[in-house]
């Protein structure tokens, strides 16, 4: 086929520059793992030059962006592990699958750092629901967090959702998980000691959502419905007992590093551990557990099939992780080694497939800044003058609208469907500005909460975005807590556009100034561009997961009025 | 009486772990002779006497439109006098 | 007095039962691996919630079919103290341990959130801290919990008092608002609300310990 | 290859909130035609060759001891060659 790269989302550039970092043409599978890496999704190439921006440092801070999550330390030799994802283009497609696998990824992503998870939120958009499709998006996106978190029996305690015509033919679904380690047993992504075995553990692999990380990385089309990549379905069970297990593994020795396998499957979790350890990695197809007969060495490295993790293990210890995954009834496969040449190379039938240098995948990806420009439409949306707007005539009319519309009115029908007790650590349950989990065995809770309203990022997105960091911080502060962390989601359209990339840039700026005048830090997040269909962008939505620390859980605070005669105060101008 | 018996299954390739948790249980509880398991939905429509053909067509279109998720499932249907 | 928490792959409240028992009621208690075979050392067995195999097939049927289960069926016999709740309500159910069977809620929606309970049967070494007629706060986070039994199992049930639980209000479809059995000979309870999720005042609610601690009062008397 | 096709339904008489939400959405989109529904599983198990009437008296066995309830459920099978 000509041009084959531009079909797996490459430009000519990025296609020529694969060329002279190899010295030869890629081969199919290389290629395959080029376009993965070097996508949006896994490459960050229209946000980086902007994400640097954004304050990550803090005397709290473990871990910073650019591990499977953020760490912050809590005092007590314990640490909170949080990281916010998106997971809308599969739900755009599959809701409930798109939605239920959301979550597993995220849950990943906390216990690969040997956490504990401990709480789940979700953060939804959707169009107004007055269409058939909008409903069967909702119904099934909650469907899908649901059966996922009940079933893992993490329990799910907030979250925010927000209905709007921008969202509709892009709903997004963003999930955050937050989990407990003690800080002398956190695991990392970073490949060392030559001639280690390098096991996949967990689930089989399929054909499952293969290229999905660059199909995350363009606009919906009806030509997307074609090219959209088979369905990964969550296995929650599967997931559980693979978390039982390396929780389990952590506590003998024989971990070096793990990742779990999202995006871009084995492609991904090998190149960025093997990167982060400036070592290689040579790995045996032959040897991986395979769900379906016949996968070609492109397949099984892109495969996107849940539930599955990448460890690196001390020479001479692959028995007791066989020994722990046996009694979980898990599959856990030797299936190659460290090296010291830098290389992922890849054999399949005793032959070398594939051979490339583990960092071109990672750090050599193409960067882009793009150009910018302030959207037209910015002066009109900002031409409301206040004063025009005449007071409703019937108060208690407009208060009931207030309060029945439907970015107000109650979630209990949401977070009723979600197990929110599980654990029973939650000690403020949702339907208050934010929930609080305690911490067993100790007096310290930590209080969570997203927030973001895309209409004010929308207005303006510098602003709007700082609102979107205070409000998170105020919400924890209400319940008692000292905001010390936040992960963010950044759901924008093509960064392509100049008015999107605007957007971004400022709103970016904007989480950046208000993180620093709060002095709250960045740990983690996720960027999800391309949001955007034919009939334009979503609202500009970067969603602010934010974890509080309160050192003693029984001065936490609620907000119902307690009693009579109790004294109203409002604070603040 | 006319009924519509509806089979649907997961697509090929598309992971089952329902069926895949049933298989351990069945080869766990000795019947290994079991090689595969998928777990799909049985779905039966009653209708009134009518022409058979016609109904064939509405049959299709409900198994497009609402009883199925065709992003992962397939389906067959047969209609049986009840 | 020690308490036994089995725990089946895919169980989720194992923890909670773990927690309250330690914590609530201040007795001991260990986990205990599903393929046990011996449950002759503990005193009380907790089947706990959750979702055992995943709940495929149906809630409760693959995990009927572990080691345990046969311990857990010879304790029973012994006359042990035994209960279920939620999945472990579910796994009683599908063992024949306890009478009837958990559908689908009725709404099909999976619900989490403090539910009325009534007693109706106090006479149980489960509920003797409570009074017939009481209505006693529970969590409730299930998906299939809606009871079912046939109209002569029904009539058996309550000739012999084995109802002990109902619902305030229709919440999922139960028969008659049951939410929880016990076996004829009044040794094993199965209910779906979690007594286990309510035993701390920081969590808003003990009633749990109504339940728990009817148990531990019981077995001091030298059980059934 | 043998195929036994095992399909589940809801006894008689026990109320199938599936089946009627489904229903009500066949209805919603103008199928008024259709007088009930009844939603159940359909497995498919898969074995090498065999003895036909041997795996028959297997797959009624795996059916009562754990692919069905018999309390709320009834079943039928049929095995095909696959
Ligand atoms: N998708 C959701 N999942 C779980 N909880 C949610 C969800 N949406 C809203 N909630 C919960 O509902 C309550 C109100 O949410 P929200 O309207 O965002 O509150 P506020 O704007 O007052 O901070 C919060 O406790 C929140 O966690």
């Amino acid at each position: 086929m000509d041009k084959i790269w531009r079909e797996l989302g490459l430009t000519d550039e990025e296609y020529e520059k694969i060329i002279s970092i190899l010295g030869r043409e890629p081969n199919i599978t290389e290629l395959g793992m080029y376009s993965v890496m070097w996508s949006e999704h896994c490459a960050y190439k229209n946000s980086k030059p902007l994400l640097k921006y954004l304050p990550t440092k803090g005397e709290k801070v473990i871990q910073g962006p650019g591990e499977n999550a953020g760490i912050l330390d809590i005092g007590d030799n314990l640490a909170v592990v949080m990281k916010i994802e998106s997971h809308n283009h599969p739900s755009a497609i599959e809701p409930y699958q798109g939605a239920a696998t959301g979550v597993g990824g995220i849950i990943r992503d906390i216990f690969t750092m040997g956490a504990r998870p401990i709480a789940l939120l979700d953060s939804l958009r959707f169009g107004i629901p007055d269409d058939k499709r909008t409903k069967y998006l909702i119904e099934n996106v909650v469907a899908g967090i649901a059966d996922y978190g009940n079933c893992i029996g993490i329990p799910t305690v907030g979250g925010d959702t927000y209905f709007e015509e921008s969202y509709k033919g892009n709903p997004l679904v963003n999930a955050m998980c937050v989990g407990i380690v003690e800080k002398d047993k956190i695991k990392k992504g970073i490949a060392k000691g030559i001639g280690n075995p390098v096991m996949i553990v967990g689930a089989t692999t399929g054909r499952d959502g293969i290229g999905g990380a660059s199909f995350a990385s363009q606009e919906l089309s009806e030509e997307s419905e074609e090219k959209r990549p088979s369905v990964q379905v969550g296995d929650p069970f599967m997931e559980k007992l693979l978390l039982e297990a390396c929780l389990e593994l952590f506590e003998t020795d024989a971990v070096v590093a793990i990742q779990d396998m999202g995006a871009a499957g084995l492609t991904s979790s090998s190149c960025e551990m093997a990167s982060r350890g400036g070592t290689g990695m040579e790995l045996d197809l032959d040897k991986v557990p395979l769900r379906e007969e016949g996968m070609t060495p492109y397949e099984i490295m892109l495969s996107e099939s849940q539930e599955r993790m990448l460890v690196v293990v001390e020479k001479g210890k692959e028995e007791d992780v066989q020994k722990v995954f046996k009694k979980w009834g898990l599959n856990a496969a030797t299936i190659g080694k460290i090296t010291d040449d830098g290389m992922i190379r890849v054999i399949k039938d005793g032959k070398v497939v594939a051979e490339v240098p583990a960092k071109s995948l990672t750090e050599d990806a193409p960067q882009y800044v793009r150009e910018e420009e302030v959207p037209k439409w910015q002066e009109d949306v900002n031409k409301l003058d206040i004063n025009e707007i005449k007071p409703p005539e019937d108060m208690n009319k407009a208060l009931k609208d207030v309060i029945s519309s439907l970015n107000i009115a109650s979630k209990e029908w949401i977070y009723s469907q979600y197990d929110y007790m599980v654990r029973t650590d939650t000690v403020i349950t949702p339907g208050m500005d934010a929930a609080v989990v305690r911490i067993k065995g100790t007096k310290k809770a930590v209080a969570l909460t997203t927030d973001c309203n895309g209409r004010y990022c929308y207005l303006d997105p510098y602003i709007g975005s700082q609102i979107a960091v205070a409000e998170a911080a105020r919400n924890l502060c209400m319940v008692g807590a000292k905001p010390i962390g936040v992960t963010d989601c950044l759901n924008f359209g093509n960064p392509e556009k100049k008015e999107i990339y605007w957007q971004l840039k400022n709103s970016i700026f904007g989480i950046a100034k208000a993180c620093e005048t709060l002095q709250i830090p960045v740990v983690s997040g996720n960027v999800s561009l391309y949001n955007e269909n034919e009939e334009g962008a979503i609202y500009p939505t970067p969603v602010i997961g934010m974890a509080g620390l309160i050192e003693d859980v029984s001065k936490i605070c609620t907000m119902d009025f307690k009693k009579e005669r109790d004294v109203i105060i409002i604070l603040g101008e | 009486m006319l009924i519509a018996k509806v089979y649907i299954t997961l697509k090929k390739g598309i992971l089952d772990p329902q069926g895949k948790a049933v298989k351990g249980a069945l080869h766990s509880l000795g019947y290994e002779e079991v090689k595969e398991v998928r777990v799909g939905k049985y779905i039966e429509l009653t209708f009134e006497d009518g022409d058979l053909s016609l109904l064939n067509d509405k049959v299709d279109e409900m198994c497009k439109r609402i009883l199925t998720n065709p992003i992962i499932e397939d389906y067959t249907f047969e209609i049986v006098e009840g | 007095m020690k308490f036994a928490v089995i725990v089946f792959p895919g169980s989720n409240c194992d923890v909670d039962c773990y927690y309250a028992v330690k914590d609530g009621l201040v007795e001991e208690v260990e986990y205990v691996w599903h393929q046990e075979k011996n449950l002759s050392k503990y005193d009380v067995i907790m089947l706990p919630g959750g979702f055992s195999y995943g709940d495929y097939l149906r809630a409760g049927a693959i995990a009927r079919f572990s080691p345990v289960m046969e311990a857990v069926r010879e304790e029973a016999e012994k006359g042990k103290f035994i209960i279920g709740i939620c999945n472990g309500f579910q796994i009683l159910t599908e063992a024949g341990l306890l009478p009837g069977a958990l559908r689908k809620n009725e709404g099909l929606k999976f619900i989490c959130k403090t539910v009325s309970i009534i007693v109706e049967n106090d006479k149980t070494p489960f509920t003797t801290r409570l009074k017939k007629g009481q209505e006693i706060l529970l969590p409730i986070a299930h998906g299939e919990g809606n009871y079912y039994v046939d109209d002569k199992t029904l009539k058996e049930l309550k000739e012999n008092n084995q109802i002990v639980f109902r619902y305030k209000e229709n919440i999922n479809g139960s028969v008659e608002r049951i939410a929880g059995v016990i076996n004829k000979k009044g040794n094993v309870l199965g209910m779906m609300p979690h007594p286990e999720r309510a035993y701390a005042p920081l969590l808003g609610n003990t009633d749990g310990l109504y339940i728990l601690g009817s148990i531990v009062d019981n077995f001091v008397k030298g059980g059934v």
